[in-house]
Order: C-alpha cells, then sequence, then structure tokens
C-alpha cells in the first residue's frame, strides 16, 4: 500500500475490484441469448448482403491514424516541424540560447 | 590587469568556439570549433594553476632557496588540463572518423545536407 | 575476504570489475564466441549482485565512502592536508538507487543482445564499449568528485557514440552518432568549465567539501546555470532534446535502452549538482522553477511530436523525452516546495514521485526499446507503415509490448500509476494547471501507444515471421518483471528504496557530514 | 613503387629515425615519475614513430606488419595492467591503487627528501602504471591513425 499525501493507492484492492467487475461482466453476459453461436450467417459484418471488403483493404495503416487530431492542430505541428530541422548546428545554438536565458532567469530573480 | 588577460583570451577563444560551432555549416570546421573551446576551457585551467613564484613540484633541478614543499604548486588543474587534453584527443578522433563516414555515405559535409534524420 | 572486507571495497570493485572486463574482452574474444557471451553475461550477473548487495547495506541507513589509493580507504582527508585530495567516492541512497537502475538495464540489454546482434560484425568491441558505457554510468553515480564525473560522463558519451554507430553500413546511424558525440561534448566542456570556476575559487574538487565551502557568489551562480543547462541537455529535456530521437531511434535496440539509462546518470548529475552542492545556499524556488519549466515543456512538446511519428523508435524516444519532464517536474516541484518549510512533506512526496519515475521509466521504456528491437529483427524495418498483423505470430512480444505500453501511460496496477499518482498529487499544491497538464499528457501518452499497437500488432496477417529468439524474451522478461513486482507492491518500494533516495538528496547535511566531518 | 609512399630518401631517413623516436618514447615513459612527462606524453610520441612510418611506406604496408586487431590487443594489455595493478592495490593492503609497493625491492626505493638527482628505481606502481597508459596510448592512437590512413585509401 502506497500512502500519498492525500490518500492511498493499493493495487491488491485494485485487482480485487478488477475481479469483482469481471464476474459481474460474465455473469450479464451469460443472461444474453443463448441461440448465438458465433458461426457462419451471424458472423457476417453486412446481413443485407453487402460484400464485405477484404481485410488488407481497411487496415488502417500508422500514417492515417488520429488524421484529424493532427489536421486540427495543423498550426502547432508546422510550427514544431519548424524547429526540428535536424541541422546541428541548431542544436548548438539552442543549448547557448538556452543557457543565456537561465542566466538571465537566475541572476534577474537576484534583482527583484 | 596584465594577470587577467588570460581569461579574457578564454572568453574570446569559447565565443570564437561556438561561432564556429553554430555559423559554420561544415562538420569538420565544426569539430575544429569543439577544439577551440577545448583548448579555452584547458587554457583556464593552466591559468588557474599558476601560483606568482611557485615552482614545479619536481625535485631533480629544483633551484636553490625553494622551501619544501610549500614553494612548490599543487599540480592538480595541470592534471585536470592533461586528463582534458587526453579525452579531447579521444573526441576529435572519434569525430573525425564519424565525418568520414558521413562522407563515404552522403557524399557531404555540409550539415544541411546531412539531415535525413529530422522532426 | 570475507562479507565485511567485500562490503567496504565494493565501491571500487563495481567500478574497477567491468573495466578489467571490457579491456579483457578483445582478448577472450579470440578464444569464441561462446566463451566471449558467457564471459559477458557472468560480468554482467556479478555486476547486478555487486550492486543490490551494497545496496541492501546502504538502504540501511549508512554511507559508503571509498578513497581511492589511500592507506584506509575510509580516511577521507589525508593526514597532511586539511581537504579531501584524493578521488573519494561516496555512495549514498540516491546514487546506489541509480546504481541499481543501470546494472538491471544493462544486464537485460546483455541477454537481449546475444541473439539480437548474432548477425552483426564485431562483437567483441560491442561487447568491450557495452561494459564502458556501464563503467561510465555507474562511475558517474558513485563517485563523490567534480572532475571525476566530468571523466566519467565523457567515458560514456564516448562508448555511446560509438555504439550508436555500431551499424555503421548506415548513413542515418552515423548521422545520429555524430550529432549525440558533439552534443554530448559541448555539454561536458561546459561542466568542466564550470568545475573550474568552483576550483579556482574553493581549491576544491570534492563535491562535499565544496558544498562545505560555497557561499553563493556570482561565479557559484554562472558555474551553476553551466551545470544546470548542460546537464539538462544531456538527459534530453525540451528545447536542447533535438539529439535524443536521432540517437534513440538509429541505435541498436539494446542500446538505446541503456541509452535511457545513460540520459537518466545526467539526470542524476543535474540533481546531484541542485540538491548536494548547491542546496543550502540556493535560491531554491529558482532553480526549482526552471526544472519545472523544463519539465513541463520536455511532457507537453515530447508527447505531442511523438503522436505523428512514423518510426517506432523515433516515437518511442520522444515519449522517452515526455517521461523525462514528469522527472524533472516531480523533483522540481519537490526543490520549489522545500524552500517553503510549510510545504516541506509535499516537497519530499514530490521528489519520491520524480525518483520513483526514474526507475519506471527506465524499466517499461527499455523494455519498450527492446520490444521495437524485436520488430526490428524480423522485419527489418523502423517503419510502422510497414508493419501489421505481428500479434499472430509473435505473441510474447506483443504481450510485452501491452505490459510496457499500459505501464508507461499510467494504467493501473502497473507501476507507472503509483509514480504518476504521487506526482499529480504533490504539483496540484503548486498550482492544478500542473496537475492537469500532467494527465492531459498521460492521455495522449496512452493515445499513441494505442496508435504503436494497432498498426505493429493488430490487423491481418501479413508478414510471415516467428517469434525472435529465447534469449531475447529472456532480456524482455527481466524487465517485465521488475515493472509487475513495483506495480503489485508500490508501498514497499517507496518505502524502503524510494523514500531514502529522496531523503538523502534533501538532506545535504548529512552527505557533507560522512566526508568531511571528523 | 605504390601510389601512397614517399621516395627512398624519406623511407631511409624514416626507417633511421624510427628507433630513435621509439627510444626516446620510452625514455619519457620511463621518467614519468621523476621528471615532466609520463604515460600519455611518450605514448604519443611513440604513436608519431608510427605515423611517420605510415606517412613514409604507407598505410598498406604498416598494416601487413602491425595488424589492427595485434595492436588494439596491445592496447587492452595496457589497459589490463594498469586495472590488475590498482585491483592488487587492495587486495594486498587497503585501497584500490594503493601503492603497495613502496619499501619492495622493484621502484620501491625511498628518495631522500628535497632536492636530489632522482633514482629511476623508486615510485611504487607509478612506474608500472606509466607502462601500461603508454601501451595504451601508442597502441589506440597508432591504431586510430592507422585505420583512418586506410579508410582514406579506399576512396581513391
Amino acid at each position: 500500500m502506497l500512502r500519498t499525501t492525500g490518500g492511498y493507492w493499493d493495487p491488491v484492492l485494485w485487482i480485487i475490484a478488477f475481479i469483482v467487475v469481471a464476474i459481474v461482466a460474465y455473469i450479464i453476459r451469460a443472461m444474453g441469448r443463448s441461440d448465438y453461436s458465433g458461426k457462419g450467417e451471424q458472423r457476417k459484418p453486412y446481413i443485407s448482403g453487402v460484400e464485405e471488403p477484404e481485410k488488407e483493404a481497411v487496415h488502417i495503416r500508422a500514417g492515417n491514424i488520429y488524421w484529424g487530431f493532427l489536421e486540427s492542430m495543423k498550426g502547432y505541428y508546422n510550427a514544431m516541424m519548424k524547429i526540428h530541422t535536424g541541422i546541428v548546428n541548431d542544436y548548438i545554438s539552442w543549448f547557448v540560447g538556452i543557457s543565456a536565458l537561465l542566466f538571465i532567469f537566475v541572476f534577474l530573480v537576484e534583482v527583484i | 590587469m596584465i594577470y587577467s588577460i588570460p581569461f579574457y583570451t578564454v572568453v574570446i577563444l569559447i565565443l570564437v568556439g561556438l561561432y564556429a560551432m553554430i555559423f559554420k555549416r561544415n562538420l569538420i570546421k565544426m569539430a575544429i570549433g569543439l577544439t577551440i573551446v577545448e583548448s579555452a576551457v584547458n587554457l583556464f585551467l593552466v591559468t588557474l594553476g599558476y601560483r606568482e613564484g611557485g615552482v614545479a613540484p619536481i625535485y631533480t633541478n629544483l633551484p636553490s632557496g625553494i622551501s619544501i614543499p610549500e614553494g612548490m604548486v599543487l599540480p592538480v588543474p595541470q592534471a585536470l588540463t592533461l586528463t582534458s587534453i587526453v579525452i579531447g584527443v579521444a573526441i576529435l578522433a572519434l569525430m573525425l572518423s564519424l565525418s568520414m563516414m558521413i562522407y563515404r555515405h552522403y557524399g557531404t559535409l555540409d550539415s544541411r545536407k546531412v539531415r535525413r534524420l529530422k522532426e | 575476504m570475507n562479507a565485511d572486507w567485500l562490503l567496504q571495497n565494493s565501491p571500487a570493485l563495481i567500478i574497477a570489475i567491468p573495466l578489467l572486463a571490457a579491456f579483457l574482452m578483445p582478448v577472450i574474444d579470440k578464444i569464441g564466441r561462446r566463451a566471449r557471451n558467457a564471459f559477458a553475461i557472468i560480468i554482467l550477473v556479478i555486476e547486478e549482485m555487486l550492486v543490490l548487495f551494497l545496496a541492501y547495506d546502504v538502504f540501511g541507513g549508512n554511507i559508503h565512502i571509498y578513497t581511492m589509493g589511500a592507506a584506509n580507504p575510509l580516511t577521507t582527508v589525508p593526514a597532511q592536508a586539511a581537504v579531501p585530495i584524493r578521488i573519494v567516492l561516496e555512495v549514498d541512497a540516491m546514487g546506489i538507487f541509480m546504481a541499481i537502475i543501470s546494472a538491471t538495464v544493462c544486464l537485460a540489454a546483455g541477454i537481449y543482445s546475444l541473439a539480437f546482434i548474432e548477425e552483426e560484425k564485431g562483437k567483441g568491441k560491442y561487447y568491450t564499449l557495452l561494459l564502458l558505457i556501464l563503467v561510465g554510468m555507474l562511475g558517474m553515480e558513485l563517485t563523490g568528485d567534480m572532475f571525476n564525473l566530468f571523466v566519467f560522463l565523457e567515458v560514456l558519451s564516448i562508448a555511446c557514440a560509438a555504439l550508436i554507430a555500431y551499424r555503421s553500413n548506415t548513413g542515418d546511424a552515423v548521422e545520429g552518432a555524430f550529432k549525440f558525440l558533439i552534443i554530448s561534448s559541448i555539454a561536458a566542456l561546459f561542466v568542466l568549465f564550470a568545475i573550474a570556476l568552483l576550483y579556482a575559487q574553493y581549491d576544491l574538487l570534492n563535491m562535499a567539501a565544496l558544498a562545505h565551502a560555497i557561499t553563493y557568489s556570482n561565479l557559484d551562480k554562472i558555474a551553476l546555470v553551466l551545470l544546470v543547462a548542460a546537464f539538462a541537455m544531456k538527459c534530453g529535456s525540451v528545447p536542447m532534446h533535438f539529439w535524443t530521437p536521432d540517437a534513440y531511434s538509429v541505435a541498436p535496440a539494446s542500446i538505446t535502452a541503456i541509452l535511457v539509462a545513460a540520459s537518466q546518470a545526467s539526470l542524476y548529475a543535474l540533481f546531484r549538482v541542485c540538491f548536494s552542492l548547491y542546496n543550502v545556499t540556493l535560491n531554491l524556488a529558482t532553480i526549482g522553477g526552471a526544472l519545472i519549466i523544463f519539465g513541463l515543456l520536455s511532457m507537453f512538446i515530447g508527447v505531442t511530436m511523438a503522436l505523428p511519428q512514423k518510426d517506432i523508435k523515433r516515437l518511442m524516444a520522444y515519449h522517452a523525452i515526455s517521461q523525462t519532464g514528469y522527472m524533472l517536474l516531480g523533483v522540481g516541484v519537490g526543490l520549489y516546495l522545500l524552500a517553503d518549510p510549510e510545504f516541506s512533506t509535499y516537497g519530499i512526496k514530490a521528489m519520491e514521485g520524480g525518483i520513483f519515475h526514474i526507475i519506471n521509466h527506465a524499466m517499461y521504456k527499455g523494455l519498450l526499446f527492446l520490444t521495437s528491437g524485436a520488430i526490428f529483427y524480423r522485419l527489418k524495418t523502423r517503419n510502422l507503415n510497414e508493419m501489421g498483423g505481428l500479434g499472430h505470430s509473435m505473441k510474447w512480444t506483443a504481450i510485452f509490448f501491452i505490459i510496457g505500453a499500459l505501464a508507461i501511460a499510467g494504467i493501473p496496477p502497473f507501476n507507472g500509476f503509483a509514480s504518476k499518482l504521487l506526482i499529480y498529487e504533490a504539483a496540484y499544491k503548486v498550482s492544478p494547471i500542473l496537475s492537469i497538464i500532467a494527465m492531459l499528457v498521460s492521455i495522449l501518452t496512452l493515445a499513441s501507444f494505442v496508435k504503436v499497437f494497432h498498426s505493429a500488432f493488430m490487423g491481418p496477417k501479413i508478414h510471415d515471421v516467428e517469434e525472435v529468439p529465447r534469449s531475447m524474451l529472456a532480456g524482455m522478461a527481466v524487465l517485465t518483471f521488475v515493472i509487475i513486482l513495483f506495480g503489485l507492491f508500490p508501498g514497499w518500494v517507496v518505502g524502503n528504496i524510494v523514500h531514502p533516495a529522496a531523503q538523502a538528496l534533501a538532506e545535504q547535511a548529512a552527505y557533507i557530514q560522512a566526508v568531511i566531518g571528523g | 613503387m605504390r601510389q601512397d609512399e614517399m621516395t627512398p630518401v624519406v623511407k631511409t631517413i624514416a626507417a633511421i629515425l624510427f628507433p630513435l623516436i621509439i627510444i626516446f618514447s620510452f625514455y619519457v615513459i620511463m621518467h614519468g615519475h621523476l621528471t615532466p612527462g609520463g604515460g600519455f606524453q611518450g605514448g604519443a610520441i611513440g604513436a608519431s614513430a608510427i605515423v611517420m612510418l605510415i606517412a613514409a611506406y604507407g598505410a598498406k604496408y604498416v598494416r601487413e606488419r602491425a595488424k589492427e586487431e595485434n595492436l588494439s590487443i596491445f592496447e587492452s594489455i595496457g589497459g589490463i595492467v594498469f586495472v590488475l595493478v590498482g585491483l592488487l592495490g587492495f587486495l594486498a593492503t587497503s585501497a584500490f591503487l594503493y601503492n603497495f609497493l613502496v619499501g619492495e625491492p622493484l621502484f620501491g626505493t625511498i628518495p631522500p627528501f628535497g632536492s636530489n638527482s632522482g633514482i629511476l628505481n623508486s615510485g611504487g606502481i607509478l612506474p608500472i602504471l606509466n607502462i601500461a597508459v603508454g601501451m595504451k596510448v601508442i597502441g589506440g592512437l597508432a591504431s586510430v591513425v592507422l585505420v583512418m590512413a586506410l579508410a582514406g585509401g579506399d576512396e581513391e
């Protein structure tokens, strides 16, 4: 058991809760229709008879995942990509710049 | 005043080295810039080791009239400098051989073109 | 040769044994493949056992001191001098805590490498450099001397750079290694400059003696800024993180797992400088604030940059930056709150969170990099677009990946949750916004690992591959075991390992006392 | 005459100078505990002798006689000796790198305090460490230059 400032965290309790919920879920599932077999007609995605596309054709590749998120954050990502130039000179200028900022930060706080 | 000159030199050398590393686009020139910064730091260490009137702590050929061991200099900064030089040699050798391999793979040493890894 | 003798000399042995083994490796490499592999694994196991043996005593409340070359290793101050001149190793709870991380990750990576680099050339050199990395990390973590810290930092940088360029038949690897090397050496030179500034004023190199003598003059402040900037860059915090994805993505996966631990050695040096060297005289809130800003930027920019990546190891490297942000946030909040005596219990809790996160991150990020290496081993690509359906054939790798991904996203009951919980609660004391950002970053982390899992392991079977060899699975299993152990018993771990480490950082007086006192 | 080698004059002079430079390097290494210099400086001098050979005779010629593998084994022997002497320090008596040879017949003479002309047979483990470092530096630097010179040759 881990005591935090505001309470505690006990993974054993969490696991017990998880098992209880799992049992409840299983009971609910057992109350379902017993004539579902999971074979033949029942497995088809389209009951109306539309042909099912190939599995390979519908697998979403990594490049397309979160397209919407990236599209809506376009401004932010364009700025970020501009920073990540990959030129090693820029890496060093960032380092020197941040050192200078830290100098100002440390000495300015003293003045105030 | 005259004793401060090495310290000004150190600052100037560091700035020169950083200038070379930031604005020179050739990887070899960047390595040279790094070496200049390293020399500046070494110069700083050696300057710290200077004590007015002190002699090197070597017993052979010691000038007469030196009290032992008070008249001698504790050679810690020199030892640090030597270590730093040795490390500098290793870094420089590795850096140059990496530049050679980069030239073989990319056909150029321009840092603007050596950036397959980005974003 | 009894237990007391071993305990007393173990700080030096921990550094000397892998060093000797690294030099012996080219000779043993001549004998044959089996001898070399067996030798490397035996040395790594001995290291792990020595570190755990020493840790058992250090967590009991002792600080171990070892003076190199002295007639009695416990006399730090020689009879003819008033201050410590020789190199002193000082092992407190924080140092040995980091040493456990380094030794464990190196052991797992070593076992993993047995099969992973089987088809590559220069395996003798590979193990030599791996042992040198271990020497560098352990040296940085156990030393009590500023200049020794610099030397081991450079040993670490050179060995890491050489291993990043291990697959030198590809241009990418060499480019990543060059970037890593130039960044590391400029950082190390700034560290050396800062050390020289400190030496100029106090004629001291020993950290404890320096901490005793320091007066917080303007030169000290300059040295502090240089040290903080250099170590922050070496541990990969935004906005000086650019080398991290470049170097992590091109190195062999086993080395990338070690690079995570190597970055954390720099993080340790940053904390050591802030707490043990400057603590009393430092305006705590100032540097604490700087660390919080670094942490926030690292967390947010790291995770958002990870989302669109298509290279699996590059994606994980950005996550490494983001997780480093959590550690900086936790310890920064601790530093900030410790300045105010009213909140000091919260400060300690925050530091516990940050420090617990260090070991958690080393374990699960190491595991994730090893699984990405397993995928690379079979497919010979790091591009996520070319993957898919690996869950059908690489079941164990998929299970290890799920455990690592759930742990990094902070899903209970894995270890990531426990440390993040501590950080959230303590950060709430400073500002609720900090906690909200930290949770948001956690959600985005989960999102991007869902992406990786979907595109690599789910979907129809595209590639006809087999499971990876047993030794690679064994390497991953070592780290998984630690993750599950820490996940199930966070209270024990925090109470017995993390709390002493946080306490050792916060209490500067004990650190100084061990070297100077009496 | 191969492409990467120089004229017979340079080669002859290099052949004459080579043993002299090696002897000087050994002198600097051996007197490391008495005069300025020591393992690294002497090793660098020794490596420069090999670099001179590479310049005069060409990298391939040198490689045929001193292979990189042998150089790296030479180098690691230096490292092994260094760490072993350090470990002996605390197996014998106390701490890592403890100077346990003081008073022993080998390098154990304790020189008189104050200004004197120096005794070679003194210094304890320091001369041994200097030799180890010297071996490591000769092996390391020479193999670095050799590998670089060979890699440069492949370009043509």
